[in-house]
């Protein structure tokens, strides 16, 4: 009785300092003059007729913040690499799932995945003309194996492909990293002939669309791992707990 | 020869780590790179400063690497503790054999790699990422025992790392929003243009984030369990590379932003907080790796005392502190390694219950070069941030810091005492000649920083230059003249 | 009808007041909440706010995506896509340390049952 | 000089045992008893010089007395005897009032060293108390001493002896420190009430216990000589000091009377009770004596 | 290996004749700083005591096995000190303190008897020494920016008044620490008695004079003794300065002597004694007189050669019956004749008789309290020499007469002979000391002119001069030794038989006859009774252990309350974080 009191008391005081919070960053966010500065973006664009990609962000992303993105590709990797570290090492139950999926399932699973991959390619391959990329798409790719694992737990994925995948992807995302020093002297430098076709054409961009498709490799091998061993997971509990 | 490198070379060694199959060749491997690393570093330290690496183009609108006086002298600490402790890995990992050492290295090469990316990057959003690869390979080392202790440590982290990032992130929004860059050298000219009250706010975010990884006081209720939870060789990463480097960025940041004359009371007396209050927790345990993680917490606060107060004497000293700190720390920690696997416990007890004079040698040295006792190193730097303080009058600090080592001597001595006691049972350990090496050389610098300060005294110096001066800094961030 | 929307000032306006909201949703979350998911979640909550706001204030009325098609072709009146970027960026940061938060939840149930994290205080002297 | 320092010894091996006797038969006559001859303890002295020992605890045992009356003798050629003449001037100058001051701790330190050689427990527990009451016996008599020095300047006896003669006699300029003086004094004679080391009634000799025969005799004989130097100490310091020998007969033997009557008037105080005894009154009124030298001399 | 360590610690005194008084080395140690030895009078008078301190418990060390390690700590010590005493400026005097703090504590680690209670309180007390010390070093570095002593002495002038005072007690408070002022001594006891018997003799002969080192380096060089003059004003014939401290040494020497009397191991006594001798030194040390000067350097050595003498005495007795309390050991003086002579000559010089240099030295010192006019802290040092008979009679009573407590006291040989050698050395210095106290002021006046203080007139070797008079030691000696002869002559002339009784029964004990198990020795039963004096007993009854006791309790009570807030779990600590950051923002931003 006391101790529930007391954490009403505890939610309650918190709420209030939340709420006392939130008022007066809204005070003080409400004066916020937004950038009497010309911001880097704006300069971007005015710079973005160079890398001749039509999205913008797309640029901004693989070019002129690249080292960002390798190191988020990085993050990721680590991440991946720490969920393996995590969840691997548990002896797992060689017991399978007895139920079977049924045909309809298997076959539609299948069908819809081809589908959903095609579509996580497409969306990488036009990520510096349209909305998109290399994460969206591999995100994509990586539902796809998802859909795979929902319709049959029993599945496993190849790792030694995914791995591959993910390795030779990121080492070349590096690689590509240091050919634009030893070219231009400067890591990340647009060092493929670019512009090669206009504007919006698919083969235009230098080396972002290059990096696009390395990322977009990489994050969907990866967030595939990531996927399987949650689902591996949640349904090696299942079988514990039966 | 670029910066680049100290990111890219251990990002490509990563991505290749399931390539080796035997461990051997990846443990050889884990040692080149980092020597390759240390040998760079060495070879920087002969060339002009600033140096920079520039990635796709050129600042401020791009992101470079900037290698300054500040961060020549961390990346020089970053990269040897490195190679250290790569050097001591083998043996770790044959005395207690893991199934996925080779993950370890992956987080070990990437935590240094995310540790000097922090010290180099120019651009505030940049060094954020970094933040979060030191982050998340510094969450996985300390659960990478994967035992309930170490979970828990790991999970711990996170949670703290998460509320460190998201305060910083806003920071960085409520920048970008203010003045429309990312920019250090282009925030650094325009800071004290944005609105006061944001850029309170602004200071007050990233001072809860950065603080709150560098382990200040009210926010550093974590850190021991870390230390707990985790192997010692991450440990020892943790307390000479990884706080060190929260402390760099801290400290960059401040005195890049001109936070100093308004906020330098404020951080001194966090530190003089910091500081009084571990070196007491520190009395009381009786866990070693919980007594030294509370000593590392004390001497941080050492350091933040000194690095604020805005005078190139002091902050020179600190530096010096901390590199002795970081060389002590590290000893400290490889060694606790070996006590522990060889006495299988965590008590302090072990520290009495083993026998070996080259141990007891190098671990006394160390203790005595983190109280400051001459002739080791850690003296020079202990006189020095004294000197400093009393050049600037503040004798209260002066007299706080002497009053609070002594509270620090006591335990130190008392484990001093407890290794010398000749009526306990002991252990004979022998360490292994690889050890010996990698111990001997620790202490050795240590003796050699105490008895030949001028050899660091010369980086301290262009440290402190650097970081109170940042003018060349600022030129090559904002791009001028490239 | 909704003409006030055409407001720069009204739309940044219900976006701040909107983001900081869920903000400090996330906020009350993480100082009330005991389990591990529902801190991780918090963080989510707290994250995504900041993405809205970061965004929501770089959008002015009669701006567009920075993207070109058939009828833009030069890169003018567009919002500025370093926001957006940067948002990417930190999307999949918080995804990363959602994962690996998830996953060391995961092996210390498995370990324990417990994911309560008040009653992780198994690490002390 | 020779000639002179073995003229010397000789007065006061007489004058000393003379002054015994003479204590010796005061005391019987107040207390209604006869008393020994004068000489009588003259007598003893000789007559034990000629007995045979008993005992003999090793060579310390034999030096002790031999080092106690090194120091009596040491003393008493160290004071200047005669105001006004060179009689042993040549000696004298050689030492100072603070050499006395420790010579005359010299003698008990070889008595003691001779006891705890003859081991046997009364004999060092009279040695202790000795000892102990010395804490406080020591100090009115200090504190009166170090008062002439600083009123003299000096601590060379001839020199105060001589400036008595232009400013006064001292025990009229600093009764006080007289006072605490002869309080001390009456210990250094071991008379009551300080008298406990010796304790003549309970452990019945004190430190002398084990001694016998030619040791006896030669202890006997250095008190005498020793209480004869501390007597001429005394003169010297308060009552100008003595031109010729009828001055320093009488002039002693004033003093010696005195002590003999706070002597034989009083109780026994036991060894703690002394020292507490003497640290209160005595050296209260020897260091107002004092401060009235230092602050207002 | 002792061969060795005897040549290379003879190395340091050659390094030091051969320089002749005109070292000067400057070795730059940093861009701020640098490193320098210079040799003054008064750092040379030191460097040769303590290094021909260190040459004589060598010397002694042959007689038992130490390890290599020992020795080499040893080295450094002595190094550490010859830094400490020829440092030109404050970083070469520190690191050669801090380099004999821990070298001593290593030393003191290899004992036996230690316990880590002990070695806690004396690393604490000699950090804080140092703390105090590198405090005031740094404040005085504010104001000079230089840590040379010269530099630092010129600037002291023009420092406020308050920085003035600060420096002075902060570096007082160092030295003290070291000397084992009352108060500050709560190591000094512990230490002392359990430190290898032959390593007391150097913690307690040379390096508490390194803390009177200090006080004459800040006293006659940094500050001045002038500058002291003109700070605080004069009272009587000397300064207020002068009068607090003499306080400070009277008390501390009063207390240590009644301390010293009730001990019951034998080096417990030593040490207290030690404090008081001490005691004595810092009465005289801050008059700022000539006399002054010269009674704390002369007695400073008189006190190096007693301590010496007495504690490799008692080191060689502890190594030869493996008793230390006096309670156990007695009547050696037939089986031990040698070392009883010296440690009798060592007595009498500590009891300050007059043959020997003891008296000197004490003289010295009487005489420079009435030259201020000083009186009651004459009394008080005087008083104390009284009292100090007591513990002086206590240490050659109870291990040397009376009768053996155990058989095997009876059947104990001579000590060997490396023992005896330092210590027939170092009784023929006290004998030649108290002969010869005039050549003193030889050495003394450098000193004084150093000091810019007058100097001492001199007339030949066995006169010594001062303000209220003089004594001739050689004369007195000379005479002492005459009579003695002549008495002995005499009595030994009186023929009488007498048979030897060493049976320890055979005594006079009330008309009984004591049984074989009654206990003789009265050694322990020594100032039982010193309780039952007020005076005494005030002193005796109060310790400063309840003091520091009480402040270890505080710290432990203080660290478990810090540490419950760290056993706080995650959510608590990510909701500080949280308010943390809320407290700071309503404060900050609004």
């Amino acid at each position: 009785m006391n101790l529930k009191k007391e954490l009403r008391l505890k939610h309650i005081i918190l709420s209030l300092l939340s709420s006392a919070l939130l008022l007066s960053f809204l005070g003080l966010l409400m004066q916020v003059k937004t950038n009497t500065y010309k911001t880097v973006g704006d300069i971007f664009l005015n710079l973005n007729m160079q890398t001749a990609t039509a999205n913008a962000v797309t640029s901004v992303v693989t070019f002129f913040r690249g080292i960002d993105t390798v190191g988020e590709v990085t993050v990721l990797f680590l991440a991946t690499s720490g969920v393996a570290l995590m969840l691997s090492s548990t002896q797992r139950t060689s017991k399978k799932v007895v139920k079977q999926e049924s045909f309809v399932l298997h076959v539609g699973s299948r069908l819809l995945m081809s589908v959903i991959i095609l579509f996580g390619v497409y969306i990488v391959i036009h990520g510096h003309l349209s909305p998109g990329g290399g994460f969206q798409g591999g995100v994509v790719i990586a539902t796809a194996f998802l859909l795979l694992f929902l319709a049959n737990p029993n599945m496993s994925l190849s790792h030694g492909i995914l791995t591959l995948g993910e390795s030779l992807s990121g080492s070349a995302y590096v690689l590509v990293a240091l050919i634009g020093l030893f070219k231009m002297n400067i890591l990340l430098g647009n060092f493929l002939p670019h512009p090669v076709g206009e504007i919006g054409e698919l083969v235009s961009g230098g080396i972002i669309p290059v990096i696009y498709i390395l990322v977009g490799i990489k994050v969907g091998s990866e967030m595939s791992v990531i996927v399987e061993y949650f689902i591996k997971e949640d349904y090696y509990k299942e079988v514990y707990d039966a | 020869m670029s910066l680049g490198y100290y990111f890219l070379l251990p990002v490509i060694f990563s991505f290749l780590t399931p390539y080796f199959k035997k461990i051997g060749l990846l443990r050889a491997s884990s040692i080149l790179l980092n020597l390759l690393l240390f040998l760079q570093t060495l070879v920087y330290t002969m060339m002009s400063l600033p140096q920079i690496s520039l990635f796709s183009i050129k600042p401020p609108l791009g992101i470079a690497f900037i290698l300054d006086g500040y961060s020549l002298l961390f990346l020089l600490i970053f990269t040897f503790s490195g190679l250290m402790v790569s050097l001591y890995m083998p043996w770790f990992f044959k005395a207690n054999p893991r199934r996925d050492e080779a993950r370890f290295y992956l987080f070990f090469n990437m935590l240094i790699a995310g540790s000097i990316g922090m010290i180099l990057s120019c651009d505030i959003f940049n060094l954020y990422i970094f933040f979060e690869i030191t982050g998340i390979c510094s969450y996985t080392l300390s659960a990478y025992n994967k035992d309930k202790l170490g979970l828990e440590s790991g999970i711990k982290y996170l949670i703290i790392g998460s509320i460190a990032s998201i305060f910083i992130v806003f920071a960085i929004m409520l920048i970008y929003l203010q003045i429309g860059t990312v920019n250090l050298g282009l925030i650094a000219q325009r800071f004290h243009q944005i609105d006061p009250k944001i850029s309170v706010l602004i200071v007050l975010m990233l001072f809860i984030g950065f603080g709150t990884k560098a382990e200040l006081f009210p926010m550093n209720f974590w850190a021991p369990d870390i230390y707990q939870g985790s192997i010692s060789p991450v440990n020892g990463l943790f307390s000479s590379v990884v706080a060190k480097a929260y402390l760099f960025v801290f400290f960059h940041l401040f005195y890049l932003f001109g936070l100093n004359s308004k906020y330098m009371l404020f951080v001194m007396v966090i530190g003089a907080i910091t500081f009084l209050v571990s070196e007491f927790t520190a009395l009381n345990q009786t866990n070693v790796k919980r007594l030294f993680a509370y000593s590392t917490l004390g001497q941080l606060g050492i350091l933040f005392m000194a690095f604020s107060t805005n005078s190139i004497d002091t902050v020179s000293g600190a530096l010096f502190h901390l590199t002795s700190h970081s060389i002590s720390k590290l000893l400290i920690f490889l060694t606790l390694g070996i006590l522990i696997h060889k006495l299988k416990s965590m008590k302090i007890d072990i520290l009495g219950g083993f026998k070996s004079t080259f141990l007891t040698i190098v671990l006394v040295i160390s203790f005595l070069s983190v109280l400051g006792i001459p002739p080791f190193s850690g003296f020079i730097g202990k006189i020095l941030i004294l000197k400093g303080f009393a050049l600037s009058h503040n004798y209260a600090a002066v007299a706080f810091i002497l009053l609070v080592s002594i509270v620090e001597a006591i335990y130190f001595f008392r484990i001093i005492a407890m290794m010398l006691d000749k009526s306990r049972a002991k252990v004979i350990v022998n360490v292994g000649v690889m050890n010996y090496a990698i111990l001997a050389v620790l202490a050795a610098l240590i003796v050699l920083f105490g008895i030949y300060p001028s050899l660091l005294l010369h980086y301290t110096d262009l440290a402190a230059n650097a970081l109170l001066h940042p003018t060349n800094y600022l030129t090559y961030a904002l791009g001028v003249g490239l | 009808m909704l003409e006030f929307f055409n407001d720069t000032q009204t739309i940044h306006f219900i976006i701040i007041v909107g983001s900081m909201s869920l903000f400090f949703i996330g906020f009350y979350g993480i100082a009330t909440q005991k389990n591990l998911v529902k801190i991780l979640v918090s963080f989510d909550i707290m994250e995504s706010a900041l993405f809205l706001f970061f965004i929501g204030l770089h959008y002015k009325v009669g701006l567009v995506a920075p993207i070109l098609d058939k009828h833009l072709k030069t890169f003018t009146n567009m919002v500025d896509p370093v926001p957006q970027a940067m948002i990417l960026t930190t999307i999949v940061i918080g995804l990363a340390v959602l994962a690996l938060g998830l996953s060391f939840g995961i092996e210390y149930y498995k370990l324990t049952g417990r994911n309560d994290i008040s009653k992780m205080n198994e690490l002390r002297d | 000089m020779i000639f002179q320092i073995i003229l010397l010894i000789m007065l006061a091996y007489v004058v000393g045992f003379i002054y015994f006797g003479l204590y010796r038969n005061i005391t019987a006559r107040i207390q209604s008893r006869y008393g020994p001859s004068v000489y009588q303890s003259f007598y003893d002295s000789i007559k034990l010089f000629s007995k045979k020992n008993t005992v003999n605890f090793g060579w310390m045992f034999y030096l002790g007395p031999v080092i106690m009356a090194t120091g009596a003798i040491l003393t008493l050629v160290l004071i200047p005897i005669f105001s006004d003449s060179d009689f042993l001037r040549s000696v004298t100058s050689q030492g100072n009032l603070f050499v006395l001051l420790y010579l005359m701790v010299l003698g008990p330190l070889g008595n003691a060293l001779a006891v705890g050689t003859g081991g046997n427990p009364f004999g060092v527990m009279g040695v202790v108390r000795g000892l102990t009451r010395l804490i406080g016996l020591e100090l009115p008599f200090y504190i009166a001493v170090v008062g002439l020095i600083i009123a003299a300047n000096s601590s060379d006896i001839v020199h105060i002896i001589d400036l008595q003669k232009t400013t006064g006699l001292n025990i009229i300029n600093h009764p006080l420190l007289f006072i605490g003086a002869m309080i001390s004094m009456v210990g250094f004679f071991g008379e009551s009430p300080f008298d406990i080391p010796g304790a003549p009634q309970e452990v019945y000799s004190g430190p002398r216990t084990e001694f016998s025969g030619k040791f006896l005799a030669l202890l006997m004989s250095q008190g005498s000589l020793f209480a004869f130097a501390k007597l001429v100490l005394i003169v010297d310091l308060f009552l100008g000091g003595a031109d010729s020998l009828e001055m320093l007969i009488l002039k002693t033997f004033a003093i010696f009377v005195t002590i003999i009557f706070i002597g034989v008037v009083y109780g026994r105080y036991k060894v703690e009770q002394a020292v507490d005894f003497l640290m209160k009154l005595p050296t209260l009124i020897a260091v107002l004596g004092l401060a009235r030298v230092v602050w207002f001399g | 290996m002792n061969s060795i360590f005897l040549l290379l610690n003879l190395l340091p005194i050659l390094f030091l004749y051969q320089f002749g008084g005109a070292l000067h080395v400057e070795l730059n140690f940093t861009s701020s700083f640098t490193l320098s030895l210079i040799q003054t009078p008064l750092g040379t008078f030191f460097a040769y005591l303590s290094m021909i301190s260190f040459l004589l418990v060598t010397i002694a060390q042959k007689s038992k096995k130490f390890s290599f390690s020992y020795y080499m700590l040893q080295l450094l010590l002595s190094l550490a000190m010859f830094m400490i005493v020829l440092a030109g400026d404050f970083i070469t005097f520190f690191i050669g303190w801090e380099i004999m703090t821990w070298s001593s504590y290593f030393i003191i680690s290899k004992s036996k008897n230690i316990d880590t209670k002990s070695l806690q309180k004396y690393i604490l007390f000699s950090l804080a020494s140092a703390f105090s010390l590198i405090a005031g070093m740094v404040i005085a570095y504010s104001f000079a920016h230089s840590f040379d002593f010269s530099v630092i002495s010129s600037a002291f002038r023009d420092m406020p008044f308050n920085i003035q005072i600060t420096l002075i007690v902060l570096f007082s408070l160092s030295f003290f620490t070291k000397a084992g002022v009352i108060g500050l001594h709560y190591w000094v006891v512990d230490t002392y008695s359990k430190a290898p018997d032959l390593f007391s003799s150097i913690l307690s002969a040379v390096m508490s004079k390194m803390g009177i080192y200090g006080l004459f380096l800040i006293y006659g060089h940094i500050v001045g003794y002038q500058e002291l003059k003109m700070m605080f004003g004069t009272i009587l014939n000397g300064t207020n300065f002068g009068y607090t401290l003499a306080w400070i040494g009277v008390a501390t020497s009063i207390i240590a002597t009644f301390k010293a009397i009730t001990q019951d191991e034998v080096k417990k006594l030593l040490a207290y004694s030690s404090i008081a001798q001490l005691g004595y030194i810092i009465t005289v040390i801050g008059f700022g007189t000539a006399y002054g000067v010269a009674g704390a350097m002369y007695h400073t050595l008189i006190h190096t050669i007693i301590k010496l003498l007495l504690f490799i005495n008692v080191a060689a007795i502890v190594a030869q019956t493996g008793k230390s309390k006096f309670s156990e050991l007695g009547g050696l003086i037939y089986r031990t004749p040698v070392s009883f002579v010296m440690l009798l000559i060592g007595i009498i010089g500590l009891a300050g008789m007059p043959p020997l240099g003891g008296f000197a030295s004490k003289f010295m010192m009487y005489n420079a309290a009435i030259d201020t006019k000083f009186a009651l802290i004459l009394i008080g040092m005087l008083f104390s020499g009284a009292a100090s008979f007591l513990y002086c009679y206590k240490l050659v009573y109870g291990i040397y007469l009376g009768h053996p407590t155990s058989k095997n006291l009876e059947t104990t040989k001579e000590v060997p002979i490396s023992y005896l050698i330092p210590q027939i050395i170092l009784a023929l210095l006290l004998v030649l000391t108290g002969a010869f106290p005039g050549a003193f002021i030889k050495v003394i006046n450098p000193v004084l002119v150093e000091f810019s203080l007058s100097t001492i007139p001199y007339s030949g070797l066995g006169v010594m001069n001062s303000a209220v008079g003089s004594f001739n030691g050689l004369f007195i000696i000379s005479a002492f030794v005459v009579f003695f002869v002549l008495i002995l002559l005499l009595i030994t002339r009186i023929k009488s038989k007498a048979k030897n009784n060493l049976n320890r029964f055979d005594i006079s004990y009330c008309g009984e006859v004591p049984a074989q198990d009654t206990s003789l020795h009265f050694g322990f039963g020594f100032g039982a009774d010193l309780h039952k004096i007020k005076f005494a007993n005030a002193i005796l009854k109060r310790s400063s252990s309840s003091f520091y006791e009480s402040l270890a309790t505080q710290t432990k009570k203080t660290s478990e309350l810090f540490s419950r807030m760290y056993y706080g779990n995650i959510h608590n600590t990510m909701l500080i974080i949280l308010l943390f950051f809320s407290a700071l923002f309503f404060i900050g931003v609004n």
